[in-house]
């Protein structure tokens, strides 16, 4: 079943066009991985399907129904949530607020409630509270809950990007290179989690560098250059493909292979 | 010529250079390689003033150089090519090379290096009187290369050259680095491409998270297990 | 991290230190046997400093002289002054600290009308007698308030006196008013021009300007462009110099005429020849055979070495206006009764001789005063009117 | 969290009740005056704290909220014979209003652009004010306005129906910032592409923030002028506003405590201050360039630092990541 | 048309202080990153320093404005050592309170040395008059349009060609890559400081006879500078120069043909509309967010 398809799709900036008629499905229960040298369009992208950018051209479905040009948040509560290139944290709030604010668009209360601490406020606030405890342990980060996010290291400030993506019940993850900085075997523990990601029933869309990481996990791979998608397959299918090699791969690292 | 010591550099609370020591020679390509985040840029901008360095030690020509400015360490003849090219988006390509002259007052050489680096880079000469942001990609890194070389150098550090580019500039970029070694000036190296930047150095040594892991011929690297799993993608 | 409950704690203590230390200060200075205090608000920084000053050594010299005397019923008096930078809320403060820190048994004050309708209300609830020697606006007097009292003549009063003046003596045909956007000038403006246009003479231009502009080519040149005779400035010394110089550069050669602060040395000063031909009102004038001015004038310039203008006068005038009202009050332990029975003085004052002529207040509180209208020629103000003096 | 509660109410308790005493103990006048002040400080400065230090909305335009409130309650109560508590009522509308025009058009400005409109914003309002003369008699100002209430007389009666006022409002404020608005404001203030991908509605939240901001300053113009009985445009200049944001910058922004500390603050240290005659605007400009160096994040920020210092609580180092 | 004429120059002239003022803070902006709140007191400090040298110290008008400059530049170059290096990368609030206080330090600091009152600031020119198709000004007034011009035409042949010039650009297109090329940071925000400042003292010694001289004259200008600055566009010097000329003649026209009431509520709707319509001034482009 497609989850997420995008018809065309594209984005010109003044008179660079970074995004040029790309035609991209993702399909549920899927870990698809998208790839290319950098500036070809991955980031661009996704900052289209989250509603950041919107497309010149083209359109984006989301289960079926189009949300190109939807605002933001209009898109995360639809379903889909998103982990950033250079970490995005709300840096000088403590892990439980940054999984909190993940939880936003699921909570009911309105300002009222908000200001006047009514029973639905007390309510939906212990219910969100409960399900950032659950995230938080099942990804081993509760202890740090007190901890500002600023003071976390490294690779567990990406593991709360994540989580508190996932707070807000997304039925598709885009993560955008998340095992930059690591190092392999930060990766290895990277790519267990993405599955366990999956495994709650999260459809995964990922950019990433670490061929390691991309060709460890992903069904599906499509390969991006220069605004346009050159390729698309299985992690067998990329290596071996010409123009992939010769855009991205590089001759080399075949021959090395 | 260049010695670095246990060199630690923290931002704010973080710890992003755990004291790395590495050394290059007089007329060596040197790469740093490792993963985003691995603390590369972080060491160059360390050795060229931008950064200050919490411990450790940076010598130059024997000199200490470890606390002294950006403007000085220029001119003790250490140039940096930043990463993202960072060239200066609203002046014109002449301007840009003129800036990167900034410390020399030899107009007669200045003339010459010009020239010179119009030599390396036609492109560039053909757009001398184009306003620089509005290059292309490859051609401001050339740009920023070329900026460089006007310092007339003594040492080069290359920061990330290849990133964003496409695989045809991404050669033609490592032939000009293998130039420029070439006529004499050496070169600290910092790629993420660890195989390119492994075939055109002589040594390099692998970063993760901070700290120096391994080091080694750069032949050798590109046939150590770890280096392929985990940075040649194999 | 430091909890919520800490924080709350914490900011708790600081509220309640700071209030304490109120009470602290407000114990030490404790009142004993003191001098009569006097609280006198004015603008002694800000855009009207100037004239602000001058207040303040009118003031100074009678306080200096009384006390000279042996003070008032025995005691020494002392001017508190509070600053109000000519703006209405500081005039607020000002009145607050005099009337309920400082404990003044009256007021003297304030310069612009807007502050003293500010904070004439304080004045008022604490049932403190004001004696208000510059401020014009009429609303002032007009408001009821029964513990106001002003010895210097109204907006209307002598803005009508000019344009009878003007009016009668002239054959001009079309007015143009230039005023300050305050209280002050609309006024001006307002009874000058019903006064034109009862005479069945023109006004053509009515433009405004800010306090602290500097810049009225624009306001003159369209002025200049409608061609009137002549052109009435209702504003302050510092921006009326600047009016009267820019007029003359333009080439507007019309009638000046202005008010009050008009007549004053520094505008001469600050106008550098522009003003000559201006005519204005004046509170004041040191050129007259009245010897209690000779005496004033002489007085103040020992003291000052510089003559006196009028803001001194009418400040000076109104000090010894308190000192007859605190005589025939006589003493109270009190202060709330003392206050009452100084007001009720000041009520019954009747012919006081004055620096600007002898002072009678209504049951408004106001005195009837008359303006001189005086000249500007060759840097020296001849009198027009009265024409007797 | 029972614990934590009954603890709050008991520190609301003992603010209440040394509250109600400080008019008896302090009888003069004018330090009864500043505490009234204070009480108004208090609720702009809180309310622009909601702006600037929650959501991170540089904002130099309050005062024209609270101008916009004090001339709403004066007019309404003047003109038109509402009693004061409907003037105080419009005074919010009428400032929210204001609230949602200032924070619509600067949905798209940030930093440096936004303070810069924010101040055009407050002079305008300001120059308005001043030059509709009809309704606001311009400069004049509008005099006699309504006392509270009858039997208000005494700034001691002020004192007590102000400070509870700010208390419910400061305590409205805490529980606001401590639930999903408030965690929104934050996270917006953090990183506005995050908060909006997290779900966050900018543009909604952004409004909210100026709306609430300038209700609350609405209120506290509507208490200003049924105290000073008078009111006029020379009482809302830029130099107001800034006065207020220095209240929150110096107090801590970011922190309940910080502004009302920031607002008693300056309203005491100023008029302590004018025992140096002419040098105390001189003296105050250099200590706020001194204070604003050595403490960048106010006097909260400072108090948790040396308080973590003391407390030997230094920041905890999380466990290595790798 | 003689009405529309004299009201052309008289913008020009009120354009020509906006101008010189605003270039200093858009300059400042562009190379230091910080906006100077203490703007207009550094215009009305330059003013008095003018006042000074030409009228306690008897000093030629000219030999006086030059003195102005150069103190001012000095004064300039201590204001960034001493207040904007310690504020240098702090935030925008902390920056706005730290040159608030200077803001606040300079111009009670002047009402305690020089006093409250306005003083005349008498320069020979104020005396001769021009009076050409009925319209009418002083050579003063002429003046301060044709130095303004001079002064605006020297800065950019500086900005445009000699070394420090281009400097100064490098650092306002990017701060790290220009103390790559060897610029000294340090010095370039000095000279930054040193400029903004001169020309302000310009600003300040050439209006001061036209006008008076006051510590309030500062709190006026740093309104318009701002306007002026947005409508340019933060940082961009051609911009303020132009913007400077636009808003005088907005201004004078206005009260010109519509009220002189709204004289003073031109330069904030101006700056609203800017910032409402093209937040990156008249000459901005657009530019799209990175994320």
């Amino acid at each position: 079943m497609r989850l997420l398809e995008t018809k065309q799709l594209t984005i010109r900036f003044g008179g660079l066009t970074a995004v040029d008629h790309v035609d991209l499905v993702v399909n549920k229960g899927e870990i698809v991985g998208l790839i290319g040298p950098n500036g070809s369009g991955k980031t661009t992208i996704f900052n289209m399907v989250t509603g950041i950018y919107t497309p010149t051209e083209g359109e984006i479905l989301f289960g079926g129904q189009p949300i190109h040009g939807a605002k933001p948040h209009v898109i995360t509560e639809r379903g889909i949530s998103r982990t950033f290139q250079n970490i995005r944290l709300f840096q000088s709030l403590s892990v439980m607020e940054n999984v909190l604010i993940g939880c936003h668009c699921r909570m009911k209360q309105n300002f009222f409630d908000d200001l006047l601490a009514t029973k639905k406020f007390l309510h939906e606030e212990s219910q969100a509270r409960r399900t950032a405890i659950e995230l938080l342990d099942v990804f081993g980060l509760l202890d740090l809950q007190h901890e500002t996010a600023r003071n976390l290291p490294y690779g567990l400030q990406r593991k709360l990007e994540i989580v508190r993506a996932l707070a807000s019940k997304p039925e598709l993850l885009l993560l955008d290179e998340p095992a930059a900085g690591m190092n392999p075997q930060e990766s290895l523990a990277l790519m267990a989690l993405i599955r366990q990601v999956r495994d709650r029933g999260v459809t995964v869309l990922l950019v990433e560098h670490d061929m390691k990481v991309v060709m460890g996990i992903c069904e599906r791979i499509a390969v991006l250059n220069y605004g346009r998608k050159i390729a698309e397959g299985t992690a067998a299918e990329i290596q071996s493909n010409e123009e992939v090699i010769q855009a991205y791969l590089g001759r080399q690292a075949k021959t090395g292979a | 010529m260049l010695n670095i010591e246990n060199l630690q550099v923290h931002y704010g609370r973080i710890e992003a250079l755990k004291g790395v020591s590495f050394s290059l020679a007089e007329g060596e390509i040197v790469t740093l390689i490792g993963a985003n985040g691995a603390g590369k840029s972080t060491t160059l901008k360390t050795i060229s003033g931008l950064l200050r360095a919490s411990a450790g030690k940076i010598t130059f020509m024997g000199r200490d150089i470890t606390t002294l400015r950006p403007s000085a360490i220029v001119n003790m003849g250490i140039a940096h090519v930043p990463e993202g090219r960072r060239v200066f988006p609203k002046m014109t390509v002449e301007e840009n090379l003129e800036m990167g002259a900034f410390v020399r007052k030899d107009q007669k050489g200045i003339k010459e290096d010009m020239d010179r680096v119009f030599q390396t880079f036609p492109i560039l000469k053909e757009r001398r009187t184009q306003i620089a942001g509005t290059l292309s990609g490859g051609e401001q890194q050339m740009l920023a290369i070329g900026r460089g070389l006007m310092t007339r150098p003594r040492l080069l550090l290359l920061d990330e050259p290849s990133l964003g580019l496409a695989p045809i500039l991404v050669e033609q970029i490592f032939q000009i680095i293998d130039d420029i070694h070439k006529q004499g000036t050496p070169i600290l190296l910092v790629e993420q491409n660890a195989y390119l930047a492994l075939q055109v150095a002589n040594r390099g040594y692998v970063l993760e998270t901070g700290s120096v892991v391994l080091e080694g011929d750069a032949k050798d690297l590109l046939n150590n297990e770890h280096v392929k799993k985990a940075y040649l993608g194999e | 991290m430091i909890g919520t409950k800490t924080r709350a704690l914490v900011a708790l203590l600081l509220v309640v230190s700071v209030l304490v230390s109120g009470l602290l200060v407000a114990g030490c200075s404790k009142a004993e046997k003191e001098p009569i205090k006097i609280g006198v608000i004015g603008p002694f920084t800000g855009p009207n400093a100037k004239p602000g000053g001058r207040m303040k050594e009118g003031i100074e010299l009678a306080v200096e002289e009384i006390n000279a005397k042996g003070g008032i019923n025995g005691r020494k008096i002392v001017a508190i002054f509070e600053d109000d930078a000519s703006q209405p809320a500081q005039s607020v403060a000002a009145a607050e600290k005099l009337t309920t820190r400082d404990e003044v048994l009256l007021v003297i004050g304030a310069y612009n009308s807007a502050c003293v309708l500010a904070h004439m209300q304080v004045t008022e609830r604490e049932k403190t007698p004001q004696i208000n020697p510059i401020a014009v606006a009429t609303a002032i007097t007009e408001s009821g308030n029964k513990y106001m009292f002003r010895n210097c003549a109204t907006n209307p009063m002598q803005v009508s006196q000019l344009a009878d003046y003007v009016l009668k003596n002239f054959n001009f045909q079309k007015f143009a008013m230039l005023f300050e956007n305050t209280d002050y000038g609309r006024g001006i403006a307002e009874v000058f021009g019903a006064s034109v246009r009862q005479a069945g003479k023109q006004v053509v231009a009515e433009e405004a300007y800010n306090i602290g502009d500097t810049d009225f080519y624009s306001q003159l040149t369209k002025i200049k462009n409608l061609g009137p005779d002549a052109l009435l400035i209702g504003g302050n010394l510092t921006e009326g110099s600047q009016i009267a110089r820019q007029a003359r550069e333009l080439g507007l050669n019309v009638q000046l005429m202005g008010l009050g602060g008009l007549s004053s040395p520094e505008f001469d000063q600050l106008c550098d020849g522009a003003n000559e031909g201006l005519i204005c009102t004046s509170y004041f004038e040191v050129g007259t055979d009245d010897p209690l001015v000779k005496k004033f004038v002489e007085a103040y310039e020992k003291k000052f070495g510089k003559p006196p203008e009028m803001f001194a006068a009418a400040a000076y005038e109104a000090v010894y206006i308190a000192e007859e009202a605190i005589k025939k009050a006589g003493e109270h332990k009190n202060l709330a009764e003392w206050r009452q029975a100084v007001r009720d003085a000041l009520a019954k004052i009747k012919d006081l001789p004055g620096v600007q002529g002898p002072t009678t207040f209504d049951e408004k509180g106001q005195a009837d005063k008359k303006v001189y209208i005086v000249q500007w020629k060759n840097h020296e103000k001849v009198i027009l009117y009265p024409t007797g003096k | 969290m029972k614990n934590n509660r009954l603890i709050k109410i008991l520190v609301l308790i003992v603010i209440l009740v040394a509250a109600a005493l400080y008019p008896i103990v302090v009888q003069r006048g004018y330090y009864q005056h500043l505490a009234v002040m204070g009480c108004i400080y208090t609720l702009l400065a809180s309310s622009l704290n909601l702006i600037v230090g929650y959501t991170g909305q540089l904002s130099l335009g309050h005062a024209a909220f609270y101008g916009v409130g004090a001339y709403t309650s004066a007019l309404l109560t003047l003109r038109l014979g509402w009693p004061v508590w409907a003037g105080m009522l419009g005074a919010m509308v009428m400032a929210g209003v204001f609230g949602v025009l200032l924070g619509t058009p600067t949905l798209r400005l940030k930093g440096s652009y936004l303070v810069i409109a924010t101040l055009g914003f407050g002079e305008i309002v300001r120059l308005v004010l001043l030059n509709w003369m009809s309704l606001t008699r311009g400069p004049m100002g509008l005099t006699g306005i309504t006392r509270l209430a009858p039997w208000a007389v005494t700034k001691a009666h002020y004192f007590w129906v102000y400070f509870p006022i700010a208390v419910i409002v400061v305590v409205l404020l805490n529980q606001l910032v401590n639930s999903r608005t408030g965690r929104a404001l934050k996270a917006i203030r953090e990183d506005q592409v995050a908060a909006e991908v997290m779900g966050i509605n900018l543009a909604f939240y952004k409004v909210l923030a100026f709306t609430v901001g300038a209700v609350i300053a609405g209120l506290a113009g509507s208490l200003y002028v049924h105290y000073v009985t008078f009111v006029s445009p020379d009482s809302f200049p830029v130099a107001e506003s800034i006065q207020i944001l220095v209240m929150v910058i110096v107090g801590g922004m970011g922190t309940i405590a910080g502004p009302i500390i920031g607002a008693f603050g300056i309203v005491f240290l100023l008029e302590t201050m004018r025992a140096l005659a002419e040098y105390r605007m001189v003296i105050y400009g250099i200590t706020l360039f001194v204070v604003i160096v050595l403490m960048p994040d106010g006097f909260m920020g400072a108090v948790r630092r040396v308080s973590s210092i003391l407390l030997q609580r230094g920041v905890r180092h999380a466990p290595a990541g790798d | 048309m003689q009405n529309f004429i004299q009201q052309v120059m008289n913008g020009l002239v009120l354009g020509s202080v906006y101008a010189l003022i605003a270039l200093g803070l858009t300059m400042i902006y562009g190379v230091l990153g910080l906006i100077n709140w203490a703007h207009g007191e550094f215009y009305m400090v330059g003013a008095f320093v003018g006042y000074i040298l030409a009228v306690r110290m008897g000093l030629p008008y000219f030999v006086a404005l030059v003195g102005a400059m150069l103190i001012m530049a000095v004064f300039g170059i201590v204001v960034e050592r001493v207040v904007f290096l310690p504020l240098r990368g702090r935030p925008n609030m902390n920056v706005i309170i730290g040159t608030l206080g200077l803001s606040v330090f300079l111009l009670d600091g002047a009402n305690l040395t020089m006093g409250p009152d306005p003083v005349r600031f008498p320069s020979i020119y104020t005396d001769q008059f021009i009076r050409v198709l009925g319209i009418s000004f002083t050579v003063q007034r002429l003046l301060v349009v044709i130095v303004t011009l001079v002064l605006i035409a020297v800065l950019r042949l500086f900005i445009r060609n000699h070394k420090l010039g281009k400097a100064m650009r490098a650092c306002s297109q990017d701060l790290q890559a220009a103390s790559l090329m060897g610029i000294e940071i340090n010095h370039v925000a000095m000279i930054t400081a040193a400029i903004a400042a001169s020309l302000a003292a310009a600003a300040g010694t050439l209006i001061g006879p036209i006008f008076l001289v006051n510590p309030q004259m500062s709190i006026a200008a740093v309104g318009k500078a701002f306007a002026v600055t947005i409508l340019g566009g933060l940082g961009n010097v051609e911009g303020a120069v132009v913007a400077g000329f636009t808003l005088g003649l907005a201004e004078s026209l206005t009260v010109a043909y519509i009220s002189s009431y709204l004289k003073e509520i031109v330069a904030f709707a101006i700056l609203i509309t800017t910032l409402v319509f093209k937040p990156e001034g008249i000459f901005g482009k657009h530019s799209v967010e990175k994320v």
